[in-house]
């Protein structure tokens, strides 16, 4: 594998820094969503509290507890990384691990595509399907095909480091993208950028409050259970709450998934059953089946006063935002996350340095502004 | 010229696994850009261990004429505790010890429930499934569990033979080892007895309970194995490695059918379901070489299944009914 | 004769038996439990399922174990009833209806004509839909745009007088019609007599082979109709929309006392069983029980419910033997 | 063994049975359905271990608790019902619980395949390879391997349990042949056979049962089939096949040169109103084939049929049906009945479903009919909610009848009407079929007794090799058993030539 590498590697040296010339006058900044909006936007590199002793000691509703969920990134010496090529991006193979398919997913494999034409890369796109053991053939496969750099979106949080071990151990720098991996995949990453999931959990926790009055109670539906995304829109909620808003209690934590509205409204109804009217926000981790299901829930037991807010910005939410139904959902935007990781890439064949990590900057989706995020993206 | 051809259709049938691998791995490798090198081969064949060791225990369950639901939910349990142990112990033995012996005692109890309760499997190992998997999930609030200590990963990619990976070697082996067993053994030929007829197993003198729960624990051990193997591979184990996307449930019916197993007992045999797991892993494999994306796997995936099903029906439905026929009144009616 | 009498009644109304014990729990449980919203939501949150089950039981009643096609033809009809209402409402009905049959009567004809085994055709089945379905949309999520959206909406969210949804209407209906039909009718007798044994129902002249697909098109049909509850209340349609949803059909036609064998069981036992799956999960959440706990009961209960049927049953017939 | 009592809950299968067997001698048991004859031997075979009495074998007193332990004591036993595995090949299912063994738990596949070979050469069935699957053998090409299987276990004492059953003439020809062979050799053989003709050829001593109960032991020489039947019923049968006042009405049915390539081909006769048309041939002769066409389950190719003088052409079953042609199939338990449905339901359930044009069914309606038709056929238990599955087989067999009987056919096919039915009960299965046909209607009769079918029919279409070896007027041709037989078996070959 390595042969081919350093083959392609001479082969666009011999092109000569005309090459690279191209590659850095490319004019990206000014490319589009189909929204209008740009592709590329701004990112930030969050600051990283001190770690502390023994984060399971802690209380769940302690931001702290959730360290090592929060900041992967943190305190991990880095391995050596390939060196940049600095020898342009245009003529670069990509190839893209996904971990699935979902709409989110479709939009974001769209962008990837739009960003790598606009860099003049090539990118191909491997899909999991969810399925650990598809992944981890897909990464030989993808070592296999030799590319010059890898966009790793893990199926899981853990498992990925076996993965990324691989790929590290075969020289392709890799990008993860969209999920975090855990501490000890973070190593050997190039770089990563995604959306800031508790971030965006904790923005729409002090959004939600501040709605609420910073009092009364609430529930939260959580992601798929064992997902980054479970703990990050769960938590972060939770301890946001805890430390800006003391006064509102968390009721209860149920996972009813995220395939079927009919569950979540089953959940929902009971809890409006069980608590009546102590209930008063809802948060829920997903904005299609979990919002359909939440909203139609309240609706159904005549409770449009129950406050519901959610995680991310699908077409449905961005309705019920107009509609009224939905106090507010997050901007996690797919096609800005898809060709994030395709810039780095592009910056990194050019020889610029790249963060680390870096992070999508997380806003509220609220019934002031959702006219600026629409047409929504998935 | 008509016995030839009779016996070239039942060499045909009889080695049908090996035929479907045979032309999905010609078409692969004559036009999938990069499926035939070593590199690739060695991944297809690795990534059969966890499906290929897992499906050893689901034929041996199908040959006796019952279906195990339960199975993916082993693997997890195995998984977990095996992690769980290596955290606590540091040793993979002990990981992979308890997981198996867990994973024993979970197929006994599938196998009391439908021999001494008389549930049906399929019912039976259903209310299993959701059981395990709420305590899997339960025990570790559903979060990954992971290790730092890559030793078996490393020894598992490693290739003692060329070409072939550890993992897919051990598979191989196992694979080898039980269908040996089952098939030159009297006591492995006593479960295709106690699948094909359980009452004339009864009057041979043979216990059909004891040899049906013997199946479920065999599976609970093998697909404890296979769990715990992918999972200390992995370094790590989910909490439900088929909670999204296709279950690994589907991809064993269907890798086991496609070798002949049939879900009323009495056929089936490990190698061919081994090989069934080969053919679809090179399937998806090859698919992704093509970029093709995971729909048009699944896809794929169903129309081989749907064929080979549906020509295995109309051939016998096409000997029922000339069942009986006598040649030589053919010959008149044709002249 | 006393004992056999009540090992009768149990083997007969067992689902119903537990939905009374549920009741009973629920009432100890919560005060609010019996107030007429919570029973309406018990009721609600099962209607989906219920219709989805009563299907499915068709499949089960006539000997043919399961059909495991359903998510994908849930999928299918949430996608046809989205593209088709554009046509009109009474037209995307019928479209997403017919989806549904047609999947049911490909899945009969070949299940019924070539003997194949229900669970692996079903699941081949299911394999290729779903990938038709994401080759041709992708993964996305396809929205209602076009058509009478506002009418499409309701579907899943009118209630009766303010009150009873319309899908628990639905269900309702579906079942009590079912049950007469199943059990009054000649066809339905020819279904019980199918799942006794398909060769003595052919030898007594019943055609076999279009009662089978009677069934099979009865449980893709119910499928479609769920389907397009779940574009409505989603107002959009995507690939995973069924994803589970069949073996929780399966969970609550077991639990109606019907075996997989075949020929026994009712349509109001599936009623039961639905009831007592919604009940469950209704008395779990009100314990505050966590979710995975919820799989761990649910579980339990349904092993020790089939086992109680099973071992009713056997005493029963060792009684009247 | 003296004082065997087995019940199942709180009924007495088998009542307090004595019976002794010497080596090399053949022992018949007779009896009605349901006598216990089968119980009593599956006691002795070890499958029943809570019996209550006592077994001795060779005078020491042994314990049969499992099939195991009476394998042991030398004890094998052909089962009434198959028993073998389909997906499992022959020797396999020979050698099943016993397969030769080579260094402690390895197969011996040599071995297996060699004493397979030697088995299945016993029974005559040296033509079929050891490796075949029991699936794609013919039904009595099963019944000659599980003799097979019951001879490898090398028995001291051999159960036979209506062996021919399924078997023809000539097979059954071969299996005395068998016996004779084995009685040589030592064995002790228990028979059990509802066909007195074998008994008597075969057996030395036959014991008689009735209820469960132990009614004669008496050596063949010294009795005679009536005083079997005596003992059998307790009353004596007389005029077995009584002369029947024959008024032939104008023609049901007519086949004209009938052919369905590969089963059968040329097939012509015509039945008319109050007439019985008997069908005679071997086993494989292709009369379940023929009547299957003739109701329209398979199709035909070539030739012509009318019914009632209308040409009918590829018509379906449920098409015959509705013209109420009834077809009586050979297997009750797997063709016939619902075995775990109650009697009226079974009764019920062709008239209600292929007759009735409405939608809803109308059960109550045929109540009364039910009950009618249960008194005249004498079921027993006499109660429409039993379920059939419990009945013994001539009850069944009744039930079966009754089903037909009920949707009051033009045309009556019947497919072995009496196989593994016992003496009584076939008298009155008889009955019940010319009392049919007296109304104006008419039968066609397919058996393999011959007896049987000399006695009802008025006419016999012969049948060889699935042609059609002309038709015998009971009042102009001789149609005893005799003379049937030879002409089935005849000289045959001519046709297998041209
Ligand atoms: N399913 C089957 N598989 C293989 N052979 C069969 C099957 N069914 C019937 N046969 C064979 O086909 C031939 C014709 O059978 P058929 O049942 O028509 O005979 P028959 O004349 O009705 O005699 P009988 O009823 O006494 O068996 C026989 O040799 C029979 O053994
Ligand atoms: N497992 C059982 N449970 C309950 N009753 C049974 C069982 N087996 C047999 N019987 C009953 O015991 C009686 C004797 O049955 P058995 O089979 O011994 O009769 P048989 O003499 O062999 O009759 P046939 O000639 O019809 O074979 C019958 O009334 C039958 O219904
Ligand atoms: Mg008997
Ligand atoms: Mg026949």
């Amino acid at each position: 594998a390595s042969d081919t590498q350093t083959a392609t590697g001479t082969e666009t040296a011999d092109a000569g820094g005309d090459n690279l010339e191209k590659s850095k006058a490319i004019d990206w900044q000014s490319a589009k969503d189909n929204a209008g909006n740009p592709l590329f936007i701004d990112t930030f590199v969050p600051d990283t509290p001190e770690k502390p002793a023994d984060p399971d000691s802690l209380p769940e509703t302690d931001e702290l507890h959730w360290f090592n969920f929060e900041y992967p990134y943190a305190e991990i010496q880095k391995l050596e990384q390939p060196a940049s090529p600095a020898d342009g991006c245009i003529g670069k193979k990509l190839i893209l691990l996904k971990n699935g398919d979902h709409p989110y997913h479709t939009a974001y494999i769209e962008a990837t595509k739009q960003a790598a034409e606009i860099f003049g890369m090539e990118v191909e796109v491997m899909s999991a399907n969810w399925d650990v053991n598809i992944q981890t053939q897909q990464v030989d496969q993808a070592i296999n095909e030799a590319p010059d750099l890898i966009i790793y979106n893990p199926v899981d949080q853990e498992t990925s480091v076996t993965h990324l071990r691989k790929m590290y151990d075969a020289g392709i720098p890799v990008i993860g993208s969209n999920v975090m991996p855990s501490n000890e995949g973070f190593q050997y990453l190039l770089s990563f950028c995604g959306p800031a999931d508790w971030d965006q959990s904790k923005l729409l926790a002090q959004y939600m409050a501040e709605k609420a009055g910073y009092k009364g109670n609430y529930c939260v539906i959580t992601h798929n259970p064992g997902g980054s995304a479970y703990y990050a829109r769960a938590y972060g909620v939770i301890t946001e709450l805890a430390k800006i808003a003391p006064d509102m209690v968390c009721l209860d934590i149920q996972s009813p998934g995220t395939d079927s509205a009919e569950n979540v409204k089953q959940v929902v109804s009971d809890w409006i059953t069980k608590y009546g009217d102590d209930l008063d926000v809802i948060f829920t981790s997903e904005t299609t089946v979990q919002a359909t299901g939440s909203i139609e829930a309240c609706e159904a037991a005549g409770r449009s006063d129950i406050l519901i807010g959610g995680i991310d910005n699908s077409e449905t939410a961005l309705n019920y935002i107009k509609e009224g139904k939905l106090t507010c959902a997050t901007n996690q935007p797919p096609m800005q996350d898809g060709a994030l990781p395709v810039l780095l890439a592009a910056k990194w064949f050019n020889g610029e340095t790249i963060d680390d990590y870096v992070f999508m900057e997380p806003a509220v989706i609220n019934a002031d502004n959702v006219e600026d995020f629409l047409p929504a993206q998935w | 010229m008509d016995k030839d051809r009779k016996k070239w259709m039942a060499f045909c049938s009889a080695n049908r696994v090996y035929l479907i691998f045979a032309a999905v791995f010609v078409l692969m490798s004559l036009f999938a850009p990069r499926f035939f090198n070593t590199y690739n081969i060695g991944t297809l064949l690795g990534t059969a261990m966890l499906n290929g060791i897992v499906v050893i225990g689901f034929t041996i369950v199908l040959i006796c004429g019952h279906l195990d639901l339960s199975t993916v939910a082993i693997i997890n349990v195995a998984g977990n505790l095996a992690i769980y142990m290596v955290q606590k112990t540091g040793s993979f033995g002990a990981g992979i010890l308890a997981a198996v012996v867990a994973g024993i005692v979970i197929g006994i109890v599938n196998g009391l429930l439908v021999t001494r309760a008389k549930i049906n499997s399929f019912i039976a190992t259903l209310g299993m499934s959701t059981l395990l998997q709420g305590l899997v999930s339960y025990s570790n609030n559903a979060a990954t569990r992971s290790i730092t200590d890559f030793t078996m990963t490393d020894f598992l990619d490693k290739k003692l033979i060329p070409i072939v990976p550890n993992r897919a070697l051990i598979a191989i082996i196992i694979v080898l080892l039980v269908h040996f067993f089952m098939s030159r053994t009297t006591m492995g030929k006593n479960f295709y007895l106690v699948g094909g007829n359980v009452e004339s197993a009864w009057y041979a003198g043979i216990r059909p309970e004891h040899y049906l729960i013997g199946a479920f624990s065999l599976n609970g051990a093998f697909a404890a194995l296979g769990g715990a193997l992918y999972a200390c591979y992995l370094a790590s184990a989910m909490a439900d490695i088929g909670a999204m996307g296709v279950s690994p449930l589907n991809m064993l019916i269907a890798a086991s059918v496609l070798g002949g197993a049939s879900l009323a007992g009495g056929r089936g045999s490990i190698l061919h379901s081994f090989f069934g797991v080969l053919t679809l892993t090179a399937l998806y494999n090859g698919l992704t070489c093509f970029k093709l994306g995971y729909e048009m796997q699944i896809f794929v995936n169903g129309i081989v299944l749907m064929i080979v099903v549906l020509m295995e029906a109309v051939s016998l439905y096409r000997k029922n009914k000339l069942a009986g026929s006598k040649s030589d009144l053919f010959k008149q009616a044709q002249n | 004769m006393k004992k056999a009498n009540i090992l009768e009644f149990v083997s007969r109304f067992g689902t119903y038996m537990i939905v009374i014990i549920l009741v009973g729990l629920g009432c100890v449980i919560s005060d609010k439990f019996l107030s007429t919203t919570n029973l309406i939501n018990i009721l609600d949150a099962v209607s989906y399922l219920g219709i989805l089950a009563s299907g499915m039981a068709l499949v089960t009643y006539c000997g043919q174990s399961v059909d495991l096609s359903t998510p994908s033809t849930i999928a299918v009809a949430s996608f046809v009833s989205i593209l088709t209402l554009r046509f009109g409402m009474i037209p995307m009905i019928l479209c997403t209806l017919l989806s549904g049959a047609l999947i049911g009567l490909f899945n009969g004809l070949i299940v019924g004509k070539f003997r194949i085994n229900t669970v692996v055709w079903t699941l081949a089945v299911s394999f290729v839909f779903a990938g038709l379905i994401r080759v041709i949309f992708g993964s996305a999520n396809i929205y209602v745009t076009t058509g009478n959206t506002r009418a499409f909406e309701q579907i899943s969210r009118y209630r009766i007088s303010g009150r009873i949804p319309l899908g628990v209407v639905v269900m309702v209906a579906l079942m009590i019609g079912l049950h007469i039909f199943v059990s009054r009718s000649r066809i339905g007798r020819q279904l019980k007599l199918v799942g006794c044994s398909e060769l003595v129902a052919r030898y007594s002249g019943i055609n076999v082979l279009r009662i089978i697909t009677l069934s099979f098109v009865g449980s893709g049909m119910a499928a479609a109709i769920t389907g397009l509850f779940i574009a409505s209340l989603s107002k959009s349609a995507c690939y995973n929309y069924g994803t589970g949803y069949e073996f929780r059909a399966i969970t609550a036609v077991v639990l109606s006392g019907m075996v997989l064998d075949g020929g026994r069981g009712s349509i109001a036992g599936v009623l039961g069983g639905v009831l007592a799956i919604g009940l469950l999960n209704n008395i779990m959440t009100l314990l505050g029980l966590n979710s995975f706990l919820q799989d761990v009961v649910t579980g339990i209960v349904f092993i020790v419910i089939v086992w109680f049927t099973n071992y009713t049953k056997t005493k029963l017939e060792a009684l009247n033997g | 063994m003296q004082h065997i009592v087995k019940r199942f809950s709180s009924f007495l299968a088998v009542n307090d049975i004595s019976i002794q067997v010497r080596p090399g001698e053949v022992h018949a048991i007779c009896g009605e359905n349901g006598a216990g004859k089968s119980t009593l031997m599956k006691v002795l075979a070890g499958e029943y271990p809570d019996y209550e009495g006592r077994i001795s074998i060779h005078g020491t007193e042994v314990k049969l608790d499992s099939p195991t332990t009476a394998r042991r004591c030398g004890i094998a036993i052909i089962h009434q019902e198959l028993g073998l595995a389909g997906p499992i090949s022959v020797a396999e299912n020979i050698f099943a619980g016993n397969l030769p063994r080579k260094k402690g738990i390895l197969l011996d596949r040599r071995k297996l395949y060699e004493d397979a070979k030697k088995y299945l050469g016993m029974v005559g069935l040296s033509y079929v390879r050891p490796e075949t699957l029991v699936s794609a053998l013919s039904q009595h090409e099963a019944q000659l391997v599980e003799i097979a299987k019951a001879l490898s276990n090398d028995p001291k004492i051999l159960i036979m349990d209506e062996p021919t059953s399924a078997l023809s003439r000539e097979e059954g020809k071969r299996l005395f042949s068998i016996i004779e062979d084995l009685k040589k050799r030592g064995l002790a053989i228990l028979y059990i056979s509802h066909f007195l003709s074998e008994v008597f050829e075969v057996s030395d001593y036959i014991t008689t049962m009735r209820d469960g109960r132990h009614v004669a032991t008496e050596a063949k020489t010294e009795t005679t089939p009536e005083k079997v039947i005596y003992h059998m019923v307790g009353k004596d049968i007389k005029d077995f096949y009584a002369e029947r006042k024959t008024t032939v009405g104008s023609t049901v049915l007519e086949a004209k040169s009938l052919t369905r390539y590969g089963f059968f081909q040329n097939i012509s006769f015509d039945v008319h109103e109050g007439e019985i048309l008997g069908i005679c041939g071997l086993s494989g002769a292709g009369r379940t084939e023929l009547a299957r066409a003739l109701v329209g389950i398979d199709q035909w190719d070539e030739g012509e049929l009318f019914y009632e003088g209308e040409s009918i052409r590829n018509h379906s079953y449920t098409e015959s049906i509705r013209r109420n042609i009834a077809y009586l199939a050979e297997d009750r338990k797997l063709q016939g009945l619902m075995l775990n449905l109650p009697i009226g339901e079974n009764i019920t359930s062709a008239k209600a479903i292929c007759q009735s044009r409405s939608f809803w069914c109308q059960e109550e309606q045929e109540k009364n009919a039910v009950d009618g038709l249960m008194e005249e056929l004498q079921v027993n238990p006499r109660n429409v909610k039993k379920i059939v599955g419990q009945l013994s087989g001539g009850n069944q067999q009744k039930v079966l009848l009754a089903k037909w009987l009920l949707t009051d056919p033009k045309l009556l096919i019947l497919d072995e009407p009496t196989r593994g039915v016992d003496v009584g009960a076939k008298s009155m299965i008889h009955e019940a079929i010319k009392r049919h046909v007296d109304k104006g209607n008419a039968a066609i009769i397919i058996s393999s007794d011959l007896m049987e079918v000399g006695g009802l029919s008025d006419r016999v279409l012969l049948l060889y090799h699935g042609r059609q070896r002309g038709i015998i007027e009971k009042d102009k041709d001789n149609c005893s058993e005799v003379s049937l037989l030879m002409l089935a078996n005849g000289d045959g070959k001519a046709y297998e030539e041209g």
